[in-house]
């Protein structure tokens, strides 16, 4: 399957090029799960509107280091974090910073979907109500809406807006998640493998929404797939056992990685 | 605070709820309130101190006690008259169907002591009948409820039966030898009560040891007289030294065990509380507490020295040392 | 592939089919009907338990539903009542219920007379007897309230006594009759032919419901309405208290609470107020709300502060496992989308975690509504025959309690009042049913698996 | 104005504050074209937050202090002679109370006015006569004295009541406007919001602690006036317990606490078993109707009062064991044993272990059945094996709980097991409990300063202490097994 | 990304047209979940020994049908099916049969990671100790181990198979579901997107294991990608909105589908 036209390759390189202010920058990022250590001083910049994928073999710290960005991490008793992650230059691990403006700023799609147990409209009404996003009836039903639009499940659920989100198939599932994160309009989109259970038609959505989202939003996506990278990101970061391997615009990472892993994994010959 | 606060005493409770009600009745004060809890605990509350949030009379199955009273006075409550509004018969009563018993103390001490003198020797209580104690009483299985060791009674029954019964059998002599002339301990082993099941201490009430009588129909129950009288169909009542107890009995000092009733009045609240002079002055009257009120026909032995009392209420005499 | 071929297959499925059962699914599956079995047999007994003690109050309480009265035609004699003749209130209520008596006795002789239905060896007094003790006071109440009445003849509905009462439903027998010295064969024989005469009859009885306690000769007059009374105003307390300090502290220690030695003090300490014995509630009771605070005694402020006290521990244990039976991906969710923890919380958690909130909440309550022994340091274990004003007033008057009544009942002399004690059992499991069936239906709107 | 209207208008203020608040952010976010940093709904709750919460604190301040100020004014004033011998001025006082509300009753109904009051002398006209028409009864004739230091006691509480509803309300409006005033979009209004709510939280925990300080202290005091009249050390290690009236008692905890220990022993080994199989019947096998029947019926156990269990294992249970178990295996014959007490105290305990466990085991994610039930495990296996471990700590709670009960508990015990202390292994004997000599010991006849009352301080304690510590024990075991499962 | 060499289509070709005796037949399968129907009268055969891949966009009724094959939809209150479904010819909707030992027969691996919260050596025991496939520590020991080493996940997780299996990251989990699922040798395995959340030298291992499985085992995959799809099945089935739209020779629904829905999803065309 070919995945870049040369329009596209045009495109990229010149946006990856662009300096890019630093939306969120992570310096020296350490995680420990207990006595495990998960992260090893990770330094990473994510690029302001920009896709940024982060890649690497299961179980070498992505998720770990995308929690990090907007605190996931402390919902976890034994975790703990090092180093500091800066949001537009404030530091979020301030004790002083609010954690849930930090987290409404900076929304997160988890990897497991995790919906609520309530309806689907409820599911995705939420966020903008707690945000004071919408207050008329006819408001939230647009956002609901447009959301589940945009996460390519409109279609599938509009007739069952009111039935449990749980009750949907693993797929839709997490599209609801999508629609539920992005309902909230955050600054930053944290995706940890949002097209997972996707077949590749609604991955293309996703990944058009995506591109989409680009324009205002800045996101940082986990995937395993290197199509999938290819086609969205405009710079990957490599993880390889906790250690950050290497960073860059995606085409230079695919095409001429500094790094001897980097180029095993992404022509999997990993191992 | 409008109601008189009242306290103490279960034993006592019976009789003061009756007044109590009758009071209401026929006067335009509330209806006092009677709280149970115990003889201690309601001279305990009556101690607390003057004011409204305690108690203005303790009811009570035994006489106040020093300690009592010492309390009271630390804590500014100095002047208590004692009232006392009767007497209370123990009667000692099996199943209706059972048999008859005529006891004597000394029966009683020597079905329940822990030693006792046979044959001249001083043994560990070997008894397990009735009729083995003495040919005269029935064939029948010994097992007592008596009361718990928290009640006024019991120290009646130690006292007036035990205690008594011992020195009938010649127990005393042989324990005081045993103990080197020591009376007081001589004494306190006489109390001392078989542990081998024969002797139940019951900490409930009477309803309790009724139950007990009614599932194990060879027990044999202590009870206060009026719970009998009320339970006349349930008990059959023994005689004690050959006396069939009763209020004319017991009033006349025949029958041995009894002891007297009291109600302590706190006289600091005597002009504060509303009503609470008239409330006593109304206990202690003869429609109430004398032979004929309704108290002796709910089976309280009424004093006879009532018009001694009613005199003492009426100047609010304060009751004086202990003797 | 080898080592894993090399395992002995679960089934050979050439050899086996469905249909069959090899010998150790056949031992699991007889593991699983002897589990499931079990299971069925505790929930019976639990069942069979609570419809023994049920069958059991029933059967002893259900009778002090209904009360037996004889209808009396009293004239209210003004030679006797008011012998000024003016009516004067003040005169009128110096005189006591011992001078009513002699009216009733009167009016008793009369209706022997009247309807010619006397029996050999019935005394005077015996006859008396047949009416309740109450029946005096409650024609004096009549006479203040009409004084205008005085002179009439009025007929009024009396209660039996309590044996007689006791005869109709089965306590008293004409063989029991004999050997007690509370009611006589006579008597009984009596109360017989009015019955035929249609003077006495055994009806319900709604002043058992409104009627306040009575003292131990007249089991026959006594009622609950104080007791039901106290009982909700205290239960009004515990539930406006406990629910809301159990639940925050719940959250508090299980969401928010940082784990360190003083979370651990407070879980500990509330794991061991659970196991305070309720007495000491009451010493607590005594010593802090009525000596220290000045509170009054015998009051239901009082005994609602300390069955809250009491409830407490049973309410955040209860809580504390539900919140954390609730799965973190929810709180996460939650967070995900920006919402603060105190919103995840009230929004997502509480909700799932409201069964096990309610279930603390309905045993702890079912808990305090039956407790009497914290109540017998505080004064609410007495004889209370005024009815506590509406609240908040009514919050700090002397009042009684449904397990108090129960308590003092079962300790009376006179039989009748076990019957009675079985009665206000019955009212006080109604009274807990009631208070629970909100809760019980929310706990089941809100059970849900995901 | 009584304090309850002054709440309710502090109430009303606080409603009123909330809706301003709310539109004042509305209202600058749409003028200055930004975005709220909370809800409009938090901008409401904090400027009702201030609103309510500072007045609500002086109020109760106000109404704490009051009378004892009042109290030490007015007392002043009354001379020594009118107080009875014997007497107190706190009851002088609480008649002046008295006569000051029977006077505000009588101006209320109309029978006089505040004139009249004022003119009014208590040595010629019959004050209690007036007052009881309005309902208010006196004890005795009221002193001239008496009635003066009422009559101030009145115009002073009104003016203070005056003052305070003044100083209440206006405190009320005062940081309600502040607080208004400090709307601004930029405002961290949740936070306000919150972090009140969350110190409530924290103060809810703290009542936890308070209770069981002033359990401690309530206790304490005279467990140490106890220990001065009885040696600890007989206490806590004599085997025997025999109170007598007049002194010389044997008063060993250690047959109480090892009933204490007997009794709860067995009738957990009743419940803990029976009210888990209950739960997982309930929770995984039973049908919609079953169950929503049956979990609110068993939980009617908890609810019936003790002393009707109590009178079943005295009048049924006993005699049954006695008759059919104990007298034909020769282990005595006694009615009331420690078998019929944990049998009959475990059917109370059933609801707990089985109503709170039910709960946890429904609320076990149905992933992790279906992981199960996908492996081909049977439903019994995966309820022991996999649903019963993850919903183990919330079990474990029930069962400590319902353990807690069982320590607790009197009146079965008393009915059930007896009230005759004894150290002995068979169960067929009567034994009592720590629980029941407290209240026995309490509520008896025995003068309240001996060491026969007073003991049931020390037992107290000693069930308190003795407890603490299983309860740590269990703590340090709960987190032990979860490291190790974990 | 080339998939197929000519060896492996050479041997799919053959495999796939060997008669091959069906292991699994299901005859006009409906489901309705309440009222909602997910699945209209499916007829679908699985051969024996061989791997068959259930493709499909999100939510038409992949994981209701396999969720069929071993009753694991009896656990759905709302869920009814309907026709019926063999098991090497006997029906296992019928209710004399026992649905314990089909599920033995019928493994699965879900598609959400539902690890025990039970340490990872639990996790994977569990199943060989509630079968009995292993009675002492070192049986235990060794089928943990190898199960392990077959999804994967020995290596990274060797230091610690007594923490607990909640514990890992998302394509840990997975593949430790793998492995709990062939731990107990069944004779089919369903498995519902098992790489999903796996990288793809991750996903290679598991499709590495696919293939070594069919040797003695019959498997059905749900997943969405195509190449995953061609690389591990012989057959493969398409479904479209609750129906089985077509079923045949991987090589062939993947070169010249009959039904033009497959041709346009296969090729990434459809909506
Ligand atoms: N528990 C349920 N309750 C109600 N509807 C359900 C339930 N589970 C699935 N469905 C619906 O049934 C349809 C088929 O679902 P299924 O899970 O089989 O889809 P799928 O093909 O596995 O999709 P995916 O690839 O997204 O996992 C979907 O429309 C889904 O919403
Ligand atoms: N809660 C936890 N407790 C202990 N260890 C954890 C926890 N979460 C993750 N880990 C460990 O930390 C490491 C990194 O996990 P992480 O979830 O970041 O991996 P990942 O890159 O997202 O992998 P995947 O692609 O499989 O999701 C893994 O070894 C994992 O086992
Ligand atoms: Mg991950
Ligand atoms: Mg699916
Ligand atoms: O309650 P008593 O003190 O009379 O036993």
């Amino acid at each position: 399957m070919n995945m870049l036209t040369d329009a596209a390759v045009e495109e990229k390189l010149q946006s990856a090029s662009k300096p890019g202010v630093s939306k969120m920058v992570g310096k020296d990022v350490t995680v420990h799960y207990g006595e495990k250590q998960a992260l090893f001083g990770v330094n990473l910049e994510v690029p302001e509107k920009q896709v940024m994928a982060l890649i690497g073999p299961s179980g070498c710290g992505k998720s770990t280091f995308l929690r990090c960005l907007n605190r996931m991490n402390d919902t976890i008793d034994i975790c703990r974090v090092g180093g500091s992650i800066m949001l537009d230059g404030e530091d979020i691990y301030d004790p002083r910073i609010d954690v849930v403006e930090l987290r409404a700023r900076v929304g997160m799609v988890f990897q497991k979907p995790n919906p609520f147990p309530k309806s689907i409209y409820e599911n995705i009404a939420y966020g903008p109500r707690i945000h004071g996003l919408a207050s008329k009836k006819s408001e939230f039903d647009e956002v609901v809406e447009t959301s589940l639009q945009k996460a390519g499940l409109f279609n599938e659920v509009k007739d069952r807006l009111h039935e449990p989100g749980t009750g949907l198939s693993g797929g839709q599932q997490q599209r609801l998640c999508i629609a539920r994160a992005i309902a909230v309009s955050p600054e930053v989109i944290l995706m940890d493998e949002p097209c997972s259970a996707l077949d590749p038609i609604a991955t293309a959505k996703v990944e058009e929404l995506i591109d989409e989202l680009r324009e205002n939003y800045t996101i940082v996506i986990v995937t395993h797939s290197m199509q999938q990278a290819a086609r969205v990101s405009q710079r990957t970061a490599m993880f390889h056992l906790g250690n950050l391997v290497e960073e860059g615009p995606t085409d230079k990472m695919f095409t001429n990685p500094d790094d001897k892993r980097t180029q095993d994994y992404i022509t999997g010959r990993f191992g | 605070r409008d109601q008189i606060q009242i306290a103490g005493s279960s034993t006592v409770l019976p009789y003061a709820s009756i007044v109590a009600e009758a009071f209401g009745e026929n006067t335009e004060f509330p209806t006092p309130v009677v709280e149970s809890g115990g003889s201690g605990a309601g001279r305990k509350k009556l101690c607390e101190g003057v004011g409204e949030n305690t108690i203005d009379i303790a009811n009570s199955s035994s006489r106040i006690k020093q300690s009592d009273i010492d309390l009271c006075a630390q804590n500014g409550v100095k002047e208590i008259q004692e009232v006392r509004i009767g007497y209370d018969g123990i009667v000692f009563a099996s199943d209706i169907n059972g048999p008859e018993y005529a006891f004597t103390p000394a029966d009683w001490h020597n079905a329940l002591a822990a030693k006792v003198v046979k044959d001249g020797q001083l043994v560990a209580n070997p008894y397990k009948k009735w009729n083995e104690i003495r040919a005269d009483l029935p064939d029948q299985e010994i097992l007592a409820f008596i009361p718990g060791t928290k009640h006024g009674t019991r120290e009646v029954f130690d006292e007036k039966v035990i205690v008594d019964g011992c020195e009938e059998n010649g127990t005393l002599e042989a324990l005081k030898a045993a103990n080197a002339g020591d009376e007081k301990a001589a004494e306190k082993e006489c109390m001392a009560l078989r542990t081998d099941g024969v002797s139940i201490d019951i900490d409930g009430d009477y309803t309790e040891t009724l139950a007990r009588v009614d599932a194990n129909k060879n027990g044999i129950g202590v009870f206060g007289l009026s719970f009998y009288q009320n339970n006349t169909d349930k008990l059959r009542v023994g005689t004690m030294g050959g006396i069939v107890p009763s209020v004319e009995t017991i009033a006349s000092g025949e029958y041995p065990v009894s002891r007297p009733l009291y109600f302590y009045v706190k006289n600091a609240h005597l002009d504060v509380i509303p009503g609470l002079q008239e409330y006593i002055e109304f206990f202690v009257s003869d429609e109430i507490a004398g032979p004929d009120g309704p108290l002796a026909a709910y089976g309280l032995v009424s004093d006879p020295e009532l018009a001694k009392t009613q005199e003492k209420v009426k100047n609010r005499v304060p009751m004086g040392a202990l003797n | 592939m080898t080592d894993l071929t090399a395992m002995p297959a679960v089934v050979d499925s050439q050899s086996r089919s469905l249909f069959k059962r090899g010998e150790r699914t056949r031992r699991r599956h007889a593991a699983e009907k002897r589990f499931r079995m079990i299971g069925l047999a505790a929930v019976i007994f639990g069942i069979l338990a609570l419809f023994g003690l049920l069958g059991s109050i029933l059967n002893n309480g259900a009778s002090s539903f209904r009360q037996t009265y004889i209808t009396l035609d009293i004239h209210l004699d003004p030679a006797k009542l008011d012998k000024t003749g003016d009516r004067d209130p003040e005169a009128l209520r110096k005189l006591t219920t011992f001078s009513y008596q002699p009216l009733i006795k009167m009016a008793l002789d009369a209706l022997v007379e009247g309807k010619g239905v006397s029996v050999e060896g019935l005394t005077s007094k015996d006859l008396e007897g047949m009416i309740s003790k109450e029946a005096p006071a409650e024609l004096r109440r009549f006479v203040l309230a009409h004084p205008s009445r005085i002179g009439e003849t009025v007929t009024f509905a009396f209660l039996a006594d309590g044996r007689i009462d006791g005869y109709y439903k089965g306590r008293v027998t004409m063989a029991t009759a004999e050997l007690d010295r509370n009611v006589t064969p006579e008597q009984l024989r009596l109360a017989d032919k009015l019955k035929d005469a249609g003077v006495l009859a055994t009806r319900f009885n709604w002043s058992f419901l409104t009627a306040p306690d009575a003292s131990d000769t007249r089991p026959e007059a006594a009622g609950l309405g104080v007791a039901i009374l106290g009982s909700a105003y205290m239960m009004l307390i515990v539930l406006v208290l406990s629910l809301p300090i159990g639940v925050a502290a719940s959250i508090y220690l299980e969401e928010f609470a940082p784990r360190n030695r003083l979370t651990d003090v407070i879980e500990v300490n509330i794991a061991n107020l659970a196991a305070v014995p309720s007495i000491v509630f009451g010493i607590l009771g005594l010593a802090v709300f009525i000596n220290y605070a000045g509170l009054p005694q015998s009051a239901p402020i009082v005994g609602g502060l300390v069955l809250t006290l009491m409830t407490l521990p049973t309410i955040i244990i209860a809580t504390r496992a539900a919140l954390k039976a609730v799965p973190p991906s929810i709180r996460e969710a939650a967070l995900g989308v920006g919402a603060s923890k105190m919103q995840a919380i009230f929004h997502h958690v509480l909700p799932l975690a409201a069964p096990g909130i309610l279930t603390g909440t309905i045993i702890g309550l079912a808990q305090a509504l039956g407790e009497t022994a914290p109540l017998l340091l505080i004064g609410m274990v007495a004889f209370v025959r005024e009815f506590p004003a509406a609240p908040p007033g009514g919050f700090f008057d002397p009042a009684s309690a449904l397990p108090v009544q129960v308590y003092n009942w079962t300790q009376r002399g006179d039989p009748a009042f076990i019957e009675r004690a079985s009665g206000a059992i019955i009212v006080l499991l109604v009274f807990l049913i009631i208070m629970n069936l909100g809760a019980i239906f929310l706990r089941r709107r809100f059970e849900r698996r995901w | 104005m009584t304090p309850g209207i002054l709440a309710i208008i502090v109430l009303v203020l606080t409603v009123a504050g909330y809706f301003l608040g709310r539109q004042r952010a509305l209202a600058l976010a749409k003028r200055e074209g930004v975005r709220l940093h909370s809800l409009p709904s938090h901008y409401g709750q904090a400027v009702a937050l201030f609103t309510a919460v500072p007045a609500l604190l002086l109020m109760g301040a106000w109404l704490f202090l009051q009378p004892l100020l009042l109290e030490n004014q007015v007392s002043s004033q009354i001379p020594d002679s009118v107080i009875p011998e014997g007497g107190a001025r706190s009851l002088v006082m609480a008649d002046v109370r008295r006569i000051a509300d029977g006077m505000d009753r009588l101006v209320g109904s109309g029978g006089l006015n505040e004139d009249d009051l004022s003119s009014m002398r208590a040595d010629f006209s019959n004050i209690r006569g007036r007052l009881a028409e309005v309902g208010v009864a006196l004890g005795s004739d009221v002193e001239p004295a008496v009635f003066e230091a009422a009559k101030s006691y009145r115009s002073i509480a009104g003016t203070s009541t005056l003052l305070r509803n003044i100083a209440v309300i206006a405190v009320a409006l005062g940081f309600g406007f502040l607080a208004w005033r400090q709307v601004r979009p930029a405002m961290r209004a949740r936070n306000v919001s919150e972090t009140f709510i969350r110190s409530l939280l924290i103060g809810s925990s703290l009542v936890a602690i308070l209770t069981t300080f002033g359990i401690v202290t309530s206790l304490l005091f005279e467990t140490i006036h106890f220990f001065r009249l009885y040696p600890a050390s007989e206490f806590f290690f004599s085997t025997v317990w025999n109170p007598q009236f007049r002194g010389g008692s044997d008063l060993g905890v250690l047959p109480l606490l090892w009933g204490t220990f007997y009794v709860s022993f067995v009738a957990l080994l009743l419940a803990v078993p029976i009210g888990l199989m209950i739960a997982i019947y309930l929770a995984e096998y039973s049908g919609k109707a079953l169950r929503s029947f049956a979990k609110p019926a068993i939980e009617i156990l908890a609810g019936i009062p003790t002393i009707v269990y109590g009178l079943f294992a005295l009048i049924t249970v006993g005699p049954f064991l006695r008759d059919w178990i104990a007298q034909p295996l020769g282990l005595g014959s006694s009615s009331s044993s420690v078998l019929t007490a944990g049998l009959v105290m475990g059917i109370m305990l059933i609801p707990f272990v089985s109503s709170l466990s039910d709960d946890v085991i429904n609320a076990v994610p149905q992933a992790m059945r279906d992981g199960s039930y996908g492996l081909g495990a049977t439903q019994s296996e995966t309820i022991r094996k996999v649903i019963m471990p993850a919903a183990l700590p919330g079990i474990v709670g029930a069962i400590l709980l319902a353990a807690s009960r069982a320590i607790g508990e009197t009146m079965i015990v008393v009915m059930g097991a007896g009230a005759a202390a004894r150290l002995g292994l068979n169960p067929l004997e009567a034994m009592t409990t720590v629980t029941v000599k407290i209240v026995s010991q309490l509520t008896g006849d025995t003068e309240f300063a001996s060491p026969e009352t007073l003991v049931a301080f020390a037992l107290g304690l000693t069930l308190f202490v003795f407890t603490l510590g299983l309860n740590i024990l269990a703590l340090y075991i709960v987190r032990k097994y979860r490291e190790q499962y974990e």
